[in-house]
This record gives structure tokens, sequence and C-alpha cells, in this order.
């Protein structure tokens, strides 16, 4: 019971961080959707490892520190990359930025 | 000069562009002083000066009121060294009316004035140190050394800063008893504190990097913008008018002019401290070979000073530079024309230019560096 | 021995010296110089000066006020800052005394020229320094009451000075008298000559018409 | 069994209490608690147990507040005296004995001054800044080892758990410049994130250095480990080991950028911009904004002294009478007055070198001690390289060569006194 | 009055520190529903954080401190702040006209913003409904010693079990700081 509640919060942070990638035209709302994706997963591993049955083997623990480290190296280079679409289009809107070129 | 700063803010803002405006109202501008910056970041990129706050009219009063009136007020021109700008009006008035001055009174222009350099400069190391944000201990130093100073003034011509001393012809009064020990006594202490300072200051590594190679001025643009006094020396130009008109006994006088060769914030700091060292020794050298005599002219009546029509402009070596005073007279008792060639001010022509490049907290240590007073500036 | 870090460590030591010197530093000799303003007064020289006083001799100060109304010093002032007008006696004839006598200390900067141009010693230079007032202007300026203070309170606070301008009143004084002495005896030996001039004509008058 | 005779039963104990001193605070909490839960009884509300744990980590918060609370009074007014006494003059005397009632004077006065809100800010923001500031600043004593066994929170990550709540003073301070929305406020938080973020490095590598020597990251497993004197009456501080001291002297520079005192004021630099991200800040918001700032400057200090001057342990052995707790207090207080200290002398870094400081001296320098205390450890087989000469020279050789190498590069290579030469002219 | 205060004294008070961690859940998905309304960029960014923060309590919750505490540290340390440098940075004042046709119409973006809605909603019901029905999650209950993931055993396991993920790490994080530097920084051109 206690297991679906949290599966349940995970799922519904998730859902909001899909939201928040599809529905924003501003980049960096696009960065924060994906962000909190990435922390439901980590909730996932989280509550999966308390109510495992040998909790001492600290795989789930691991995972969730292993994504949180290279979350935070994808925040860095994707809030890199809209600082310089904003210097080239002057825009951070995601629906400009449509062109490969320069 | 106009402060029509509307024309500098109307230059497009471009993105990285920050226009602030430092003062009149700022805690380390000395006194009411504004500066319009235009800084990308934190690198100042445009400076226009703005004075005129505290412009009292200084000239115009003089020409209204009677030569004598005018001395008291030269006090106020550069509020922090009065004993050195009475004696230039008193030297430019000697000059105008040909009047002789006895041996003692000499020696005690001689004294004051030295007197009055030394605590300029002790208050100067102290406002430098205010600026770089050193919280004001070795500004309290600095002034508990200008305090015993200031007691000796008061002691010898009734005020402690306006010292209204200096009269055509001589002085206004003689040493009271036990002065001039009290005065030798209190000298013979002083390089002990400016050892003190020199061991707290000049090894400090932040104080180090905070000084040298910002604003640095070279020799020629410092003589082309008519510099003068301790900022011109800095930068390596060997101009002292103590040494090059050799008014007053000041041949007679054993004593040395340091001068730099960088031209940097840390050359002038390290100008006033050997400056003070050989005040010291022009001081013991007066107290020591003072003679008895009149203090005035006798000749010379103070009240109803009529000088004879004609044009004189007489000038001293001031601790901030060269102080000279313009004189007209057609006879009267009034001055007809009584102009004051503020060092202040001249110096200050080149604050932009050494300010552009470098950082906002820059500009505070190079506007402290070049030590202006506001009064002499605004006059 | 300098390496990097020495200077900062050799600043700090001169605020250490600093900090305990100031608690075993009693005597205020070096270091720990405040005065605490309302228990410690503090020490004024004797030549320092704030704001002029008009000065009388005698304890009555009507009658001893040295001052003349001779509006020398009114004209000197750089500032402008005193007002007299001269009194009157009975029958409106102009006496040699001020009935109002004015300084504005808001405006008088305690430059000391009016000292220095009264040719009857009658002003001279207070030191007092607590005169701040309530309101902007009617404290700030000092009547003619305010100002007289007897040549007593003057050797209080300037004893030299004020021995030295007794000197030149007393020895003006005997100047005076002595000129007075002078003339008097001038004017006697004229009389006494211009009398025996006349005793001497009477004489001959009488002896002309003897002969005939 | 009315209330008055549980309280004067509880009044006889407290006074037996004062016996034992060194464990007189652990002996009043769990007295507090006693009585808490009698008049609990008294009242007849029965408490589960979870209401009853919750009710004694209160009283430790409490006990932990109001003593931090008092070391922040109390220090900004020793701070002014100090500072005076620096520049030869009394400090505030005037109000209560010796000045000691002065911060009230300072509550008083912040409480009743007007609380402005410029008109054009982020109201929402603008106000919830100094929570934001204050609220993790007052949670991180309480991994803090005050004494032998009285530590609030006993975590076996304190010192990563100290740090992540440290994180929070820089968003702070963003909100703060962000919400005052003037030039200088901007300029100010600015400089503030970059200053904190590039000294938070040396901070966090400098603890790690003595985590890797006392292996663990608990902070009462890290005083314990510096208990005991070696060669008879050293006391095995880590501060006393060549690595230990290069480490403490980075993480002391740490902590004074980490709460923006002297050298590093540098976000409230008066002389250039007025208050920066405080200027627009006034009355009860300021006060809280100054409360956050000195009690993060007590923690720091609190972890530096639980780190590399051996936590609650008495310096020599025939003084090891003093209960702990009080060394605990002593060592705090020398750390707090040396910042004053440093901070009557330095002037302020320009915003360039500050960086340039921080990067190019104090990382390397870090990484260094990380490398010494290594050395330090596997040449000394452990605890036993107390005793082992090679430990000690291997260590001392790898930090003076590093220091007074990145010191040159860093330092004096452009800027030295001597090199400038003066002339003098007849 | 006297009924309400005995129904809720009979409540199952002692077993109430399970469900304690619903508050900083529910929070949490509260404060990421604002940041995804939100129209202002900084509010939203710090209704990020507050969310942020109470994901870290959750783990801690849960057990997992050492989790929770980096999850702060990392989070609220240093990307909220790369978030509001980000902001800061690119002043999104400059909205001229756009050349892209679809999105200068106010219907189409509203048209874009429900489909948007439409696909997360569907994604979520699928989740839900998985979670209702999965047997295993049912009846899932605490093992007997309760789940503790003490430091000590994780950085044992960090040196042995997981070794080639941390080395993986270590070049990965170099990689980027690196890059996003160099990204980041003002190319001379322009």
């Amino acid at each position: 019971m206690m297991l679906q509640i949290l599966l349940a919060i995970s799922a519904a942070l998730f859902a909001l961080g899909l939201l928040a990638a599809l529905t924003r035209r501003n980049a960096i709302m696009v960065l924060i959707g994906i962000e909190l994706m990435l922390g439901a997963g980590n909730l996932n591993f989280i509550s999966f490892w308390k109510f495992s049955a040998h909790p001492e083997t600290i795989t789930g623990v691991m995972f969730a520190i292993f994504s949180i480290a290279i979350a935070a190296a994808e925040a860095a280079v994707g809030l890199a990359i809209v600082i310089q679409v904003h210097r080239r289009l002057h825009s951070v809107d995601v629906n400009e930025a449509n062109q490969l070129k320069g | 000069m106009s402060a029509s700063s509307s024309n500098f803010f109307s230059g497009t803002a471009d993105a990285g562009a920050l226009e602030v405006s430092l003062g009149p109202h700022h805690p380390s501008t000395h006194g009411v002083f504004r500066m319009n910056v235009r800084m990308e970041g934190e690198t100042v990129v445009k400076l226009q000066p703005v004075f005129g706050y505290l412009h009292r009219n200084h000239e115009k009063i003089a020409e209204k009121n009677s030569w004598l009136a005018a001395m008291p007020y030269t006090d106020r021109l550069d509020y922090i060294c009065s004993g050195t700008n009475n004696w230039a009006y008193a030297v430019a008035v000697e000059k105008l009316a040909g009047i002789e001055v006895p041996e003692r009174a000499e020696y005690l222009r001689v004294i004051v004035g030295e007197m009055t350099r030394l605590q300029n400069h002790t208050a100067f190391l102290g406002f430098i140190l205010g600026d770089m944000g050193a919280w004001g201990s070795a500004l309290m130093y600095a002034f508990r050394e200008r305090e015993k100073i200031l007691d000796l003034f008061e002691e010898l011509t009734g005020a402690r800063m306006m010292l209204n001393y200096a009269r055509f012809g001589g002085v206004r009064c003689d040493t009271p008893a036990g002065w001039l020990d009290k005065a030798r006594a209190y000298l013979a202490t002083y390089p002990a504190f400016l050892d003190e300072m020199e061991q707290f200051l000049t090894g400090n590594e932040i104080l180090l990097s905070r000084l040298q190679g910002v604003g640095v001025l070279s020799a020629q643009r410092a003589i082309n913008g008519g510099l003068s006094g301790p900022v011109l020396r800095a930068s390596g130009v060997d101009y002292d008018i103590r040494k090059v008109d050799g008014y007053s006994i000041y041949p007679r006088l054993k004593f040395r002019v340091p001068r730099g060769e960088v031209g940097d914030c840390f050359d002038r700091f390290m100008l006033r401290l050997l400056e003070a060292r050989e005040s010291l020794k022009i001081l013991q050298q007066a107290l020591d070979q003072i003679p008895e005599g009149p203090v005035v002219n006798p000749a010379v009546k103070q009240r109803g000073f009529k000088p004879p029509a004609g044009e004189a402009y007489g000038r001293i070596e001031g601790p901030k530079g060269e102080l000279g005073f313009h004189l007209v007279s057609n006879g009267t008792e009034k001055p007809y024309r009584y102009h004051v060639r503020p060092p202040s001010l001249i110096n200050l022509t080149l604050l932009e230019e050494m300010c552009l490049g470098t950082k906002i907290a820059d500009v505070m240590v190079i506007l402290g560096s070049i030590d202006i007073v506001l009064g002499e500036v605004d006059r | 021995m300098n390496f990097p870090g020495s200077g900062i460590i050799k600043g700090m030591a001169v605020t250490a010296l600093n900090i305990v010197g100031s608690y075993f530093d009693r005597a205020h000799a070096k270091r720990l110089i405040t005065e605490q303003y309302p228990e410690e007064r503090p020490k004024l020289a004797e030549a320092s000066r704030s704001f002029p006083f008009l000065v009388f001799d005698g304890d009555d100060p009507e009658k001893g006020i040295r001052c003349v109304a001779c509006k020398i010093c009114e004209k000197e002032c750089p500032p402008q800052c005193i007002y007299i007008v001269k009194d009157t006696d009975a029958n409106g004839k102009p006496i040699m005394r001020p009935k109002v006598f004015d300084i504005d200390i808001s405006v008088c900067m305690g430059c000391q020229i009016c000292v220095e141009s009264c040719p009857f010693e009658s002003i001279r230079m207070d030191n007092i320094y607590e005169v701040s007032g309530y309101d902007r202007f009617a404290p700030l300026v000092l009547h003619k009451p305010q100002l007289l203070k007897s040549n007593a309170y003057y050797h209080g606070i300037r004893p030299t000075e004020a021995a030295a301008t007794d000197a030149r009143i007393e020895a003006a004084r005997l100047r005076k008298e002595a000129a007075a002495k002078a003339a008097a005896a001038k004017v006697a030996a004229a009389k006494a000559a211009a009398a025996a001039k006349a005793a001497g004509e009477k004489a001959a008058e009488t002896k002309p018409t003897q002969p005939e | 069994m009315n209330f008055f005779a549980l309280l004067k039963d509880f009044l006889l104990q407290f006074l037996g209490l004062f016996k034992n001193l060194e464990t007189l605070p652990v002996e009043c909490m769990r007295l507090l608690r006693e009585f808490l839960t009698k008049l609990g009884e008294l009242c007849g509300i029965t408490m589960p147990q979870w209401a009853l744990d919750t009710v004694s980590a209160l009283v430790l918060i409490v006990a932990i507040l109001v003593t931090f609370l008092v070391l922040f009074a109390l220090m900004s007014v020793f701070e002014r005296k100090l500072l005076a006494r620096a520049q030869n003059r009394y400090g505030p005397n005037r109000v209560g004995p010796f000045g000691l009632f002065q911060p009230v004077a300072d509550g008083i006065k912040m409480l009743t001054k007007e609380d402005l809100v410029p008109r054009a800010a982020d109201k929402v923001v603008h106000y919830l800044a100094p929570i934001v500031m204050v609220a993790p600043a007052l949670m991180l004593p309480v991994f803090l080892p005050f004494g032998r066994g009285m530590v609030a929170v006993d975590l076996s990550v304190g010192i990563l758990a100290f740090f992540a709540l440290g994180a929070g003073t820089e968003l702070a301070v963003f909100m703060a410049g962000w919400a005052s929305n003037n030039k200088y406020s901007i300029l100010g938080a600015m400089r503030a994130i970059a200053q904190m973020i590039s000294y938070e490095l040396p901070l966090v590598t400098s603890a790690l250095v003595v985590a890797l020597v006392a292996g663990t990251l608990s902070p009462t497993g890290i005083a314990e480990a510096q208990s005991g004197y070696f060669c008879g009456f050293l006391p095995k501080w880590f501060v006393c080991t060549p690595w230990g001291f290069a480490a403490c002297v980075l993480f002391y520079i740490g902590a004074l950028s980490e709460s923006n005192r002297c050298p590093f004021d540098l976000p409230e630099g008066e002389s250039e911009i007025i208050a920066g991200h405080l200027t627009e800040y006034s009355g009860f918001k300021y006060a809280i904004f100054f409360m956050a700032e000195y009690v993060g400057m007590f923690a720091v200090n609190g972890l530096l002294v639980t780190l590399f001057l051996g936590g609650y342990n008495a310096p020599f052995p025939f003084l090891e009478w003093v209960p702990t707790w009080c060394w605990f207090f002593i060592k705090l207080w020398a750390v707090a007055l040396s910042m004053v200290w440093v901070r009557t002398t330095l002037p302020r870094f320009r915003i360039d070198q500050m960086m340039q400081f921080a990067w190019k001296f104090l990382l390397p320098m870090s990484f260094v001690t990380l490398l010494a205390a290594a050395a330090w450890y596997y040449a000394g087989q452990g605890p036993k390289a107390w005793m082992s000469p090679a430990a000690w020279s291997a260590s001392a050789l790898i930090v003076l060569l590093s220091y007074l190498l990145l010191g040159t590069f860093c330092f004096t290579r452009r800027h030295s006194a001597t090199n400038r030469r003066y002339l003098f002219s007849e | 009055m006297h009924a309400l205060f005995q129904k809720i004294a009979a409540l199952p008070w002692d077993q109430l520190p399970q469900w304690l961690f619903l508050i900083p859940g529910l929070l949490m998905l509260l404060a990421a529903f604002a940041a995804v309304c939100l129209r202002n960029l900084i509010h939203s960014a710090l209704c990020v954080v507050l969310s942020f923060i109470c994901l870290g309590v959750l783990f801690m919750a849960l057990g997992a401190e050492f989790v929770g505490f980096v999850q702060l540290l990392v989070y609220v340390g240093a990307v909220a702040m790369l978030i509001l440098f980000a902001i800061l940075l690119t002043p999104a004042s400059e909205v001229q006209a756009s050349n892209n046709p679809l999105s200068n119409f106010r219907l189409s973006s509203a048209l874009h913003a429900a489909a948007g809605a439409a696909v997360s909603f569907l994604v979520l019901a699928g989740l839900l409904a998985a979670i209702a029905f999965s047997p295993r999650a049912a009846n899932a209950e605490l093992p007997a010693q309760p789940a503790a993931a003490p430091v000590a055993l994780i950085g044992e396991n960090l040196l042995t079990y997981t070794l080639l993920p941390l080395l993986g790490i270590a070049v990965l994080l170099t990689a980027a700081l690196v890059g996003a530097a160099l990204i980041a920084k003002e190319d001379s051109k322009s």
C-alpha cells in the first residue's frame, strides 16, 4: 500500500516534468522539466530499494547517486547551450531554434 | 564644469553597459564629488567627474572684503592644510607690496607649513586605506598622530584646523612658553609611527596587489596635464617649488626630494611616506636654528592695508601641489582681482584617463591616491 | 624573511600590539587617547578661541564696559556678524557706549580679526564650546548682557594674555597721565610765563609813566 | 502531587546536578524532558512514543537556538569592542556595564526601524530572501558536537549535511539581489555568488582531508580521533600536523569568505557599491540577514574547531579537569575573535584578484594537502603516524614545497615592494 | 463537539510516523505544478528549487539520508544557481516577431499547450494503471530489518563493486565542465 503511494507520487512528478517539457516555450523551462523527470526516476529507485527483500545490496541507492551526478552534468551543458543559442538568436523561444545552420 | 549629465546617459545602453552615478552622497569620495561611471560588467568604460557642489564663491567674497579679511577665508580653501594656504596668500601679498619678512617669522612659517604637510600626508595614509576597506584601523592610527600636531597648532594659533596665522610681513603671534620644546619632543616620537605604518602596510600582499599597477600615469602625460606635487613626483618628474623657487629659508635647510619611477597608486602612496620623513628632517633643523626677534614687520599696517597698484603671482609647495595666488591691486583697500591656483582641481583633470579600463573598486583607490579636497576644487 | 603572506602577518602583529597595548597602557600616553566627553572635560590650550566676548573692568558691567562703540570691529569683521548701536544719554546726545552689541555666532567663524583691530582692547576671544540651542536663529545671537564678562574671567581663561593686556592699558594710562601732567605743566608754565609777562608789562607800564 | 510540588522537586534535582560539571548539559536536558513528560501526565494527556521523541528533540533545538542567539548577541558587542581596541578607542561602553546591553539596544532599534520595500521590487521574493538565508544558518549548528556525548543530531554524514545546508545561502543572496531591483543589488549579488561558489571548493576539500585521515564523516568520530596526546603532553589535534595546519588555514580562509567577512566582504563593499544585495533591506529584515551572517559564521567556526582544533578535547593532560563543553566554547570564541582581528588589519580584495586567489592558489593548495595527508597516513601506517618521523617529514616537505612554489607564482611574482626604487635629488 | 474529540483521539495516532513522508511528497508535487504554471520565470525557478528540497527530504524520510543530502547539495547548491544565472543572462525581453508562422497565432499556442497536456495526462494514466493493478506492488511490505544505507556501506561499495562507473563519472564530469565552459565562452566574434 505504501509503495503504491510512493510510485503514484513519482508518476505524478514525472507527468509534471513531461508537461513542462512539452508545453513551455522557453528553453530553460524545458530543461527544468527534464530535471523533474530525472528526479522522479530517482524517487522510484529509492522506493523500490526501500521495499526490496534484502536491502543490504544498495544497488538502488548507488543508481540514484550516479543519476544525480549525471543530471548535474547534463544541466550544466544544457544551460551552456541555451546561453549560446540566446547569444545567436537573441531569444530562447524553442520554436525559433529550428535551423541547424550556424 | 557643466553638470549636464543628460547627454551622458542618452547614449544607447548596449547589453552589458551599466550607468552608475557614484556620489555626491557617497561614503568614499572625499567630500561632495560625483562621478558618472559607465561600466561593462566591472570594468570602467567612461567616467565623467561632476563637481561644484561645494562652491562658496570664495574669490568674489575676497574681492568684496579688505585684504586682511580674505586671510581667514583662505583657511577654508583646503581645510586640511590651512597653514600652507595662509602662507601662500601672505607670500603673494608680500610680492605684490614688496614687504620684508623678519627671520623669526620665516622660521615660524616654515615650521607651521611643514607640520601642515606632515599631518596632511598622515591623514592621506589613513584615507587611502579606508577607501580600500581596511575598516579604519590605519585611519585611527594616522588620526591619533595627527591629533597631536593639531594640539600644537591649537596652542600656537588658538584653532586646530582654521589657524589664520600668517599676516602680511610675518605671523600673528609668537610661540607661547615651552611650545618649541613640546614640538621637539613630539616630533622625536614621529619616526616610530612612520615605521609602524610602513611595517603595517607596505609588505601586505593584498595592499600590494590593490595598489600596484593601478592608475599608471606617465611622466610626459603628467607634465602636459599641468600636475604638481606628490602626484607629479610619483611619475618621476623632479619638480619641487621649495627647490625651484628657493623661497623663504628653504635654501638654508638640507633636505631631499623623493620621486618615483612607475607613477602608479603605490608610488603615490610611498611618496607621501617618504615626503613625511623629509618634512621631519626640515622641522628638526628649523626648530634648532630658530633665532629670536620680532614676528611681524612693524612697518606694515594690517588694518587699512593698501598695497600699491600692480599685479603679482605668489606660489608655494603645498602638500597637494603648487598652491598659487594671483592678485591684482588698484591701490584701494580691496583687491581688484583675487584668483587661487588650486592644485587639487588641476590634479583631478586626469582622473578619467587613469580610470579607463580599471575596475570599479580601483576608481575609488585612484581618486584617493590623487588626494583631493573638495574645498579647494570648488573654491 | 619575505615568504608569501609574511606582509600580512607583520600587519597583524601591529594590530595585535595595539589591542594588547590598549589594555595595559592606563596612562592614555601612547595608545588609548579617547576622552569620555561628558565625564572627562577637554583640557583646552590657553590660546584656544571660539567666539568673542566683551570685557568690563570692576564688577558692574554697565559702568566698567571698555567698548566705546567706535564700530571699527563691525567694519573689519569679514562675515559682518557684529551689530552695534551707539547709546544716547538723557537728552539725546550720543555718548561713547554701546546700547546694543549683538554678535551672530552662527555667522561668526572665530577668526579673531575683531580682537586685532580693536584699539581699546575691549573685545577678546572666549573658549566656550557648548553654545548650541534649540532654535535656528534666536539662541544663536548673543546680546550685550550675554557677551559682557569681567576682566577677572578674562584673567581666568587667559592668564598671560590678560596680564599683557592689563600691562598695555596701564602703560597707556600712565603715558596719558604723564602727557596730561606734562600738558598741565606746560599750560601752567605757559600761564606762569604769560602771568610773568603780564606782570612785566604792568611793571613797564607803571615804569614809563614815572619818568615824564 | 500538584504542580508546585512537582516544580520544587525538580528544582532540587536541578541544584544537585551542579556537582558534576562535565555532564551538566546532558543531565539538564534529561531533567527537562522528565519534567515535561510528568507535566503532561499531570494534565492527563498520554503521549505516544513518537510524540515523546519530538518533545525531546524540541528541547534540544530550543537549547541550541538559545545558545547561538546569545552567542550572536555577545559577538556583536565583542566584535565592536575588539575592533575599537585595535583602533585605540573604547568601543560601546554606554549601554549597560561595559556595554553588554548594546545588543538589546541594537535589537530594539532594528525592530522599531521602518521596514521599507521598494515599489518596483518583487514583493514575494523580497520577503522570502531573509527567511531562506536564516533557516539553513540556524540548522547548521545541529551537527556540531559541543561536548563528549553532547551532539543534537549524531549523523554519520554530519560533514556532508553541514555543506548541503550551507548551500542555501547563495540562493538567498541571489533572491535578495534580484528582488531589490536596483543596480547596486544586482552587482552585489553577482559578486557574492561568484565569491561563495569559488571559495566553497577549497572549503569542502579541506574538510575532506580530515575525513580522509579520521576515516569517518561524522563530527563526533572526528572529534574522538583527536583525543589523546602524543609525545607526552602535545594534543593529538589535526592542526598540529603539517597537512592539518595547511588545511586549517585553507578552511579558515574559506570560512572567512563563506560568511562574507573582512578581506572578502566584497558584496557589501561600501566604498564601492553601497551595501550590495542588502541595500534595499531595512528594519527587521536587515536584522535577520545580520543574524544569519553571524550564526553562519559561528557554525562554520564550530566546524573548524571540530575538524582541526580537537572539538571538545583539552589541549594538555593537566587541563583535563575543565568540562569538555567549556573547551568547545573557548576555542569557538578564540576563532571568532581571531576573525575580528583579521578584520581590523586587512584591506579588501578586488573581485578579479579574489577569484584568481581562489582558483589559482587555494584550490591547488587544497589538493596538495589531500596528497600530504595521504602521505602522512600511509607513511606512518595509520594511527601510529603521530609518532613516526617519516610521516611528518614527507607531509611537511610536500606542503612547504608547494606553498612556496604556488605562493611565488600567485603573489609576489609581480608585486614586491623591494623592486621599487625611489630616487632622491638634493 | 465532544464526540469529535473522541473520534480524533481514536485515530491510529501511533502509526503516524509511517505516513509522515506524505507531507514532503505532496508539497513537492504542489511546487512542481506551480513551477510549470507560473508565468514569471524567476518564480517558477524558485518553485522548482522548493520541489528539489522536498525531494531531498523525501529521500531522507525513506532512509537513504546520504542520497538526500547529495540531492540537496547538488541541486539546491549548484543546479539552481545554474538555472537562475541562465535566466539572468538571457533576458527574455526581446520578443520580436518570430518568423515561425505557427507560433504567432493565439489559437495555435493554446492548441499546442492542450496537445502537450493531453499526452502527459495519458502517460500519467498509464503509469497509475500499472501501479494499481500490479500484484507485487500491492502486497509489498517493509523487509524484516529496516533498509538503511550507511555511508560506510556506500563508500565501500563505490570503491569495490561500482568502481568502473565511479571512474566513468569522473571522466564525464570533467568533460561536461570543459564542454560547458567552452560553449558558454564569449567567442571573440560577437
